[in-house]
């Protein structure tokens, strides 16, 4: 019966993978927030009721306003305000939105960079093959953490402080970006590898089709899966790491906080009572890692257990 | 009554989609001290039976009724703890040596913990015992071998520890699922012997699970032929496979290549698909058909090739491994010429160098007049079209991201790009016909078809650039034999319609034979002999000919 | 076997020069060092000596060399911000970082495999279904989360935890150690705890893939079918072959704690490195950050050397050579 | 070998711990930051000061309630403008044992007076320094010097035979990183002795039984934990491991407060947060106005002034823990006055108005620079004055930075409105003036230059009769407060949260004092 199917959407809809994800209650549950996450944030403009970066909009005397279940608060701010009068249901849409604008630039950053060189050196191998993998270790020597930090650093002693605030975000970006391109390379070339010694690359090659149509037609849509799957991960990290390092105070500026910065701010106020001012964005930042996770977790086992 | 007893088996999988049932109402016993030959095509349960008897099946397989009777004991009643009588009563030998040996322990630390599981004996007396087992089994100063890991012997010996293994705690019934058929066939006549062996010392009663019929027909005192699940025929090996009353098992028998004589085409019964000889090819009226002068196409000169694995971080370089020697050989137009050999005799480096896939250390390859180390640009664009390839695992060798339609064309729009949309389409369908698949395969992804069809489209994309040579490297030796007759039969006719050369390589004699017009004996990466085909089966001259005629297992019914 | 150390030896030379040639362009390429150096009432002619003397006008190569010289012998210089020689800062810090790291090493790699183990055993388990799930979660917690929230719990709330520092510390030799006194035991909980989950988390999911794996494979099959105990061949099949990605796991899994130990130093005031490095990252303190970075580099690659041994000790198909040539 | 290591290692444990377990009457202190160096020469900051005041003594002091009282010198006479002389008080040791001389203290006034000092300035108007007789010591000041006493109570007296045996006889420079034996040790005169040394990390005090003074205190042990994450540092007050926290935030004050075991005591603190507007600069460097320079202009100024709610921000940022400013000084100095501190009516309408009569009716932009870990809340009022600047039209850029860079900036004239706080160690107006107003004022960044000002503070410095130069700090006060030439915010209420049976009483210079603080 499966050879009846012709249509995409009924190949789609035949698929086991499409199946097991209708099937799987986590997968079906993330998705669904993480769709949610993702529209709000980036229509923020939109659905956010205050918009919580232009000073002149907010009230000192509204700071500190506690969630609106909590007595004395009020349901024109759901979530609170912080110290600011900011509202917090606001400010988190937004920071979550320049998390994961941080996170998902950081990881095509690092997926680009990484396959492009990982396939290459399993498609060609020899010298060049060393080199690129040799590079990876010595990437691999700096974690993720501690090179964003270097870099960041650098850029600090390159550029004036004022531009530094301005280039954060792309700073950011880089950083976590380049530190985690090591472990696509890898396994796209390890993919390569297994897919270069296999017989329908040796047909395209005694067809007589150039190396860049043979890596890029044929090799590069084979070795996607593990490249996606690895890819979600590493987007939760990214996310993690861009809050770390924002909590650190060496991320985005907070004139325009990101949930780590949030979260930063809001920790002076942990032992005053004013815990919902870090306890939202700390909350906010757990459900959106673990629900891309999630899904990276289940996608792991349905497109390929293999890779670890 | 015997001693193992199977009434009604009936096992089912449970997938997503449906219930299949791979094995229904299967009966039949085993005396102690006979061999009975489990015969049938993939997927006709022949292995699930076997996995039943030591209730090993793989979820979520599911045994649905029937009975194993082990003597007194039901193993097929879950109440029953079948893993009590795992290795003590009922050994298991696997099909790969390779991957059934844990890599981390040696294979003394594997029967001693095997042996001790079962036998109440202290550590040394263990010990003796697992080193008169390595003897009984032919591994040669087993004291010394005792404290070897697996992957320091050789695929036959492996195999040898592994039913080493099997017999630890003597058990009454031997379970072995194609037990050779990862191995060479010099190897495979060896361990065939020690089944047959241990069977008579040790009154073993053994249930040999192969597709092989040739084997079968050597060693089985009984044989079982299955399809589907269900059994077709049983009784003694003359009796089913020297004149069986079922066609299924006419035709599986018919399909068998004859190792004594050279016939025309297989005959194929009823067979779903028509033949490529019977209608006409319309690929014919693109094909440039220009007489076979038999003038030699290919001509290879002391070729040889060594890898060593250079990189450049490594201080000290391994010594070369010479995968071939100083090979000549010349395949004339028209012709289908044979490399024969067992695993690493080199056969398919040659292929792979003669196909340009990869360059020999020395020696010169010409095809047609030019010496092909030297084509570079459009020559080699021109070589290339000139000389295609078909390869042996039919999973590996077609994009399962392309359409069909996409694979087949992708040569011809590289090799003529002004064709039109319109023109390839056709000859798509053309080359599909050819090949006696259905137009409505050309929208298909390869994961929809069997084995035997993707081979088909292998041969489709290979005809595509409308070659002179084909290179078929152990085409058929991946399928089942009914397949391989088909597509043996495609190809013979092919060659006729379209005056192919081809190169054919293969370490199954019998399919050699049935194919060829000259064969090259390889050994270690050196030609031993180059003969016709006939004379070298009549007469071989090279000892190591004659030795491998000697060990292949001859099908007679 | 010895070209093969060998080799990795020369390949660890290799990864440290590179690391080394980063951190030496951290130096000269960030800012006027000279600057750094000097306040601005110095002269330029005071500069220009300094500079002679520095020996900042040799070829580059040159540079280069004598900076490799001084890093064999860690002479980093003087710290910009806290005036005094890295060397001597970062000896102070190293032995709380180490503790810190080492303390949580042992948590995340022994529970890591425990359970990782468990959850590859019983797939299907509720207890281990619910062990993924929070592992889960715990790759999902940022260490910086987490670690406010020990406090909150423990120090604040419950009170029966110190939240900061090392307790009462010891002194031997050069190292000042806390694991020798009640308070430094004490105090070593939470942090080490904090730095450990993540990783530990992380642990239990590539252990329980790897068991996964190599429960499917043939040997263990073959293994039940010559009727060997669940018992043995989890533990003596399964585990030890996936030792050795474990191995692999464990190498890297201390490095990132290292660097890691920099957020949980920041919340729990431990007087390590990675508060140190932090600071000197805001006020771009370049020979802390390179000394730093050079550091870590080390650990790595002394890491990656011991995973190598073990490798020996574990697969017997890198000690012996090959001998089956079919196939 | 090996177990003999094993089995010392443990012998020093158990001392430790015994050590730990077994001390009467500890207190264990934290601030955000550590003394910088033990030597009370070498380094000028508020920290390093709090640790050199338990350790070492200067010839007077200023008590509990701040006013000048004798400490090394029982007394003193001033025999003309010029020329002060000290007597020493008799049997005062040092902490090593050697007893206090004359030279002692000679020595230590060069000392402070060298090159490398950091506290040169404070006596940069005495001229020479000697002996008179074993208990004698007569200063010579260039000039009357009508806060002479003020300004020695922060020299403190050092051992010259210990400085010098351990060539410590000039201060290192802090600058270029020279550090001595006595940045690292101590040997004072007070009532406490430094027993533990571990920079960043703990340092031990302990009671010095050999101390002169009548002992009011009841330790044996003061343990000072410098904890720079403020989170981690109320944490570990309210978990009880640290008894007092010199600098706790005004935010957890409501919660330590609240916890029964736990006591906050705040007090007006000597410094006033205030704004600066550059008014000197023909242009500003931050703004889009070109080609002149807005704040110049007076009217500008008010407007900024009164659209400031400095109640909100006491309500909100400092938890009620600020008072309103009117001018950069505070109760308590030379000049201060009620009249003088009162403020202009927060009222944003009139700021809009006056923006529209200076011509900028819809405003201009601006950067606030500002530090971020240098006074109470200081980012989060910057913040908030962001805002309410917004709401009259005004766009400000906000640019927090840490302490140290943004000093750099202000110094190096970077900054067109920036934050800065004031303190007067000598409580008299003239160090206001002198630094903030004078036209060549160190700190005058805002380039306000009035030649009658100026006169009024040579005034200030010469004049020895009390009530014309209080008559001339008045006049420059309602100058300077007319012109609006800073915008003052509020005087900070500092707060110190211990445990309800550690009583150190609070001081509004910021400064413990151990000798009077007692654990029940």
């Amino acid at each position: 019966m499966a050879k009846r199917t012709t249509g995409i959407v009924d190949r789609i809809w035949d698929s086991d993978i499409f199946h097991s994800f209708i099937h799987s209650p986590t997968a079906l549950i993330s998705s669904c927030i993480l769709v949610i996450i993702l529209l709000t944030s980036f229509f923020c403009e939109f659905v956010a009721p205050h918009d919580p970066f232009t000073p002149s909009s907010l009230s000192l005397m509204d700071a500190f306003t506690p969630p609106f279940w909590v007595e004395d608060g009020n349901t024109v701010f759901l979530f609170g305000t912080d110290g600011q009068g900011r509202d917090l249901f606001s400010a988190i849409l937004y920071g979550t939105r320049i998390s994961l604008i941080v996170g998902f630039s950081a990881i095509l950053f690092s997926v680009i960079f990484g396959v492009l060189l990982g396939l290459t050196a399993g498609y060609f191998g020899g010298r060049y093959e060393t080199i690129i993998m040799r590079l990876a270790d010595v990437q691999l020597t700096i974690p993720s953490i501690l090179m964003a930090l270097l870099i960041d650093g650098v850029v600090r002693g390159l550029i004036s402080r004022e531009l530094h605030d301005e280039v954060a975000i792309f700073v950011l970006i880089f950083a976590i970006g380049i530190s985690e391109w090591p472990q696509f390379a890898r396994v796209a070339r390890g993919a390569t590898l297994v897919e270069k010694n296999k017989d329908y690359i040796s047909a395209a090659r005694i067809i007589g089709l150039p190396n860049g149509i043979i890596m890029f037609k044929h090799i590069l849509p084979n070795i996607l899966r593990p490249i996606l799957v690895i890819g979600t991960i590493g987007l939760a990290l990214a996310i993690l790491a861009e809050s770390t390092l924002s909590f650190l105070g060496v991320g985005v500026p907070p004139t325009t906080p990101s949930l780590g910065t949030l979260i930063r701010l809001g920790n002076d106020f942990l032992f005053s009572g004013e815990w919902w001012i870090s306890f939202f964005p700390s909350f906010f930042l757990v459900i959106l890692a673990f629900s891309i996770n999630l899904l990276g977790d289940w996608m792991r086992d349905t497109l390929n257990p293999k890779i670890n | 009554m015997d001693f193992l007893e199977i009434t009604n088996l009936n096992i089912s999988y449970l997938t997503r989609r449906l219930l299949v049932t791979a094995v229904q109402d299967v009966s039949f016993s085993v005396k102690k001290g006979e061999i009975l030959g489990l015969v049938g095509e993939s997927g006709s349960g022949k292995s699930t039976i076997g996995r039943a008897i030591l209730g090993l099946l793989d979820e979520p397989g599911k045994i649905e009724g029937g009975s194993i009777q082990l003597e007194n004991l039901n193993l097929a009643d879950p109440a029953t703890e079948v893993s009590a009588f795992r290795g003590k009563r009922i050994g298991l030998i696997f099909q790969d040596p390779q991957t059934s040996l844990n890599p981390v322990m040696t294979v003394g630390e594997q029967l001693l913990e095997t042996i001790q599981t079962h036998l109440q004996i202290d550590a040394g007396d263990a010990r003796k015992r697992a080193i008169e087992l390595l003897d009984d089994v032919g591994i040669i100063d087993a004291k010394t071998r005792f404290d070897d890991y697996p992957h320091q012997f050789s695929g036959g010996m492996r195999q040898r520890v592994v039913i080493a293994l099997a017999l630890c705690a003597d058990p009454d019934i031997l379970i072995a699922d194609e037990p050779t058929t990862a191995l060479d066939v010099s190897i495979q006549s060896q361990i065939l012997a020690l089944l047959q062996k241990l069977r008579s010392d040790r009154n073993l009663a053994v249930i040999l699970i192969t597709h092989d019929m040739a084997v079968i027909s050597e060693i089985a005192d009984r044989v079982v032929v299955l399809k589907d699940g269900r059994i077709v025929e049983m009784g003694s090996p003359a009796a089913v496979l020297g004149n069986p009353s079922q066609t299924y098992t006419k035709r599986l028998v018919s399909s068998v290549p004859p190792t004594d004589r050279r016939i025309h085409r297989f005959p194929i019964m009823n067979s779903d698909q028509g033949s490529a000889a019977d209608q006409n090819l319309k690929i014919l009226n693109r094909w440039q058909l220009q007489k076979n002068t038999g003038a030699s196409l290919v001509r290879v000169k002391s070729l040889s090739k060594s890898f060593s694995d250079e990189s450049f971080m490594r201080i000290a370089a391994k010594e070369p491994v010479h995968a071939v020697r100083d090979v000549s050989f010349e395949i004339r137009e028209g012709e289908s010429f044979g490399l024969v050999g067992e695993s690493g005799s080199g056969k398919s480096t040659i292929a792979k160098m003669i196909v340009k896939l990869i360059e020999p250390t020395s020696g010169l390859i010409f095809f047609e007049q030019d010496d092909i180390t030297t084509l570079e640009g459009p020559t080699l664009l021109a070589f290339r079209r000139k000389i295609q390839m078909v390869f042996q695992d039919p999973y590996s060798s077609l994009n399962g991201r392309m359409k069909i339609k996409n694979i087949i064309a992708e040569p011809i729009l590289h090799h003529n790009s002004q064709l039109g949309q319109m023109d390839i389409d056709h000859y798509v369908d053309d080359l599909l016909a050819a090949v006696d698949l259905a137009a409505s395969s050309r929208d298909r992804y390869p994961h929809e078809f069997s084995g035997g069809q993707r081979q088909r489209i292998s041969i489709a994309r290979a005809l595509a650039t409308q070659p002179k040579l084909l290179v078929c490297d152990e085409p058929t030796s991946a399928l089942d034999v009914s397949i391989q007759a088909q597509i043996l039969n495609l190809l013979k006719d092919l060659q006729e319609k379209l005056g192919l050369t081809i190169l054919f390589i293969s370490h199954d004699l019998p399919v050699v034979r049935q194919m060829c017009d000259r064969i090259a004996v390889l050994r270690d990466g050196a030609v031993c002999e180059i003969a016709n085909a006939e004379r070298l089966f009549d007469a071989p001259t090279h000892s190591y000919s004659r030795h491998l005629l000697n060990s292949m297992p001859k099908f007679q019914p | 076997m010895f070209s093969y150390f060998l080799k990795r030896i020369v390949q660890s030379v290799g990864v440290m020069l590179c690391v080394a040639l980063l951190s030496f362009s951290l130096f000269n390429f960030v800012g006027d060092p000279i600057n750094n150096m000097v306040g601005e009432e110095t002269s330029t002619e005071e500069r220009a000596e300094l500079r002679e003397t520095l020996g900042l006008n040799d070829p580059i190569h040159i540079q280069f060399g004598r900076f490799v010289a001084n890093a064999i012998q860690f002479n980093f210089g003087k710290s910009y911000q806290l005036r005094r020689p890295v060397s001597e800062l970062i000896a102070e810090r190293m032995p709380a970082t180490l503790e810190l790291v080492i303390a949580s090493s042992i948590l995340a790699l022994g529970f890591g495999v425990l359970l990782g183990v468990y959850t590859g055993i019983n797939r299907t388990g509720i207890l281990s279904n619910f062990i993924l799930f929070v592992s889960l979660a715990g790759v999902s917690l940022p260490t910086f989360v987490i670690g406010i929230l020990l406090i909150y719990i423990f120090a604040v709330i419950l009170g029966i935890l110190p939240s900061f520092g090392r307790g009462e510390v010891v002194q031997i030799g050069f190292w000042r150690t806390g694991l020798l006194t009640a308070s430094g035991l004490k105090a070593l909980i939470l942090p080490s705890l904090t730095l450990s989950l993540f990783q530990m988390t992380y642990i239990i999911r590539l252990v329980r893939a790897e068991i996964v794996e190599i429960l499917q494979t043939d040997y263990i099959k073959f293994a039940r079918a010559r009727g060997i105990s669940n018992h043995s061949v989890y533990f003596g099949h399964a585990l030890r072959n996936s030792l050795i990605p474990v191995v692999t796991i464990a190498g890297i899994n201390i490095g990132t704690l290292v660097a890691f130990s920099i957020i949980t130093e920041t919340v729990f005031q431990w007087p390590g490195m990675g508060f140190l490095f932090i600071q000197a990252v805001k006020f771009v303190d370049i020979p802390i950050m390179s000394a730093y970075l050079v550091f870590i580099a080390l650990v790595f690659v002394a890491i990656n050397f011991i995973v190598d041994i073990l490798y020996f000790l574990i697969d017997p198909r890198l000690r012996t050579k090959n001998e089956n040539q079919d196939g | 070998m090996y177990l003999k290591k094993i089995t010392s290692f443990m012998a020093v444990a158990l001392l430790a711990t015994i050590a730990s377990t077994a001390q009467a009457n500890t207190i264990k202190w934290s601030m955000k930051g550590d003394s910088l160096t033990l030597d009370p020469h070498e380094q000028n900051e508020g920290p390093t000061t709090m640790v050199s005041r338990q350790i070492y003594e200067a010839l007077v002091t200023r008590g509990l309630d701040m006013s000048i009282e004798p400490q090394l010198a029982t007394g003193w006479t001033i025999e003309n403008p010029t020329t002060w002389v000290f007597t020493l008080r008799k049997g005062v040791t040092f902490h090593d044992g050697s007893p206090l001389t004359a030279s002692d203290v000679v020595f230590s006034f060069n000392r402070a007076k060298s090159k490398t000092s950091d506290f040169k300035e404070y006596i940069d108007s005495v001229t020479s320094v000697e002996a008179v007789g074993a208990d004698k010591v007569k200063l010579v000041t260039e000039g009357p010097n009508p806060i002479l006493l003020n300004q020695i109570s922060n020299i403190f007296v050092m051992s010259e035979a210990w400085s010098k045996a351990n060539n410590s006889a000039v201060p290192g420079d802090f600058n270029a990183d020279e550090k001595t034996f006595a940045s690292s040790n101590a040997n004072g005169t007070g009532p406490f002795k430094i027993t533990l040394r571990e920079q960043d990390t703990k340092t031990v005090f302990e009671k010095n039984d050999g101390w002169w003074g009548t002992v009011e205190h009841n330790l044996n042990r003061i343990e000072l934990f410098p904890i720079a994450n403020s989170a981690t540092r109320v944490a570990s007050l309210l978990s009880g491991e640290i008894d007092i926290v010199t600098d706790a935030p005004v935010q957890d004050l409501k919660r330590i407060d609240s916890s029964a075991s736990h006591t906050v005591n705040s007090v007006e603190q000597m410094r006033t947060i205030f704004l600066g507007m550059d008014q000197g600069s023909a242009e500003l460097r931050s703004s889009n106005i070109k080609g002149k320079n807005p704040l110049a202009d007076k009217r500008v100024r008010q407007a900024f002034y009164q659209a400031i709610d400095i109640e909100a921000i006491k309500k909100k940022v400092m938890r009620g823990l600020s008072s309103p400013a009117g001018i950069i000084t505070f109760p308590g100095v030379n000049g201060y006055t009620t009249d003088l501190d009162a403020r202009l009516p927060y009222d944003p309408a009139a700021s809009k108005k006056l923006l529209a009569e200076a011509g900028y009716d819809d405003g201009f932009d601006i950067t606030l620079n500002c530090p971020n870990d240098r006074y109470v809340n200081d980012e989060a009022i910057c913040t908030a004055v962001v805002g309410m600047l917004g709401k009259v039209g005004v766009k400000v850029n906000l640019f927090a930075q840490t302490k140290s860079t943004h000093f750099q900036d202000l110094k190096n004239g970077l900054s067109d409105f920036y934050m800065l706080g004031w303190g007067v160690p000598t409580l008299d107006s003239h160090y206001v003036f002198s630094f903030l107003y004078d036209s060549k004022g160190s700190w005058n960044k805002v380039g306000f230059n009035n030649a009658r000002v100026d006169e009024l503070i040579q005034t200030m410095v010469v004049e020895v009769d009390p009530g014309k130069r209080n008559a001339a700090i008045a006049e420059a006060w309602a100058i300077v407060k007319d012109d609006i030439s800073y915008l003052p915010l509020h005087h900070q209420v500092i707060s110190w949260a211990a445990k309800s049976n550690v009583d150190v009483p609070i001081r509004p210079n910021n400064e413990p004092l151990f000798r009077f603080a007692t654990v029940n």
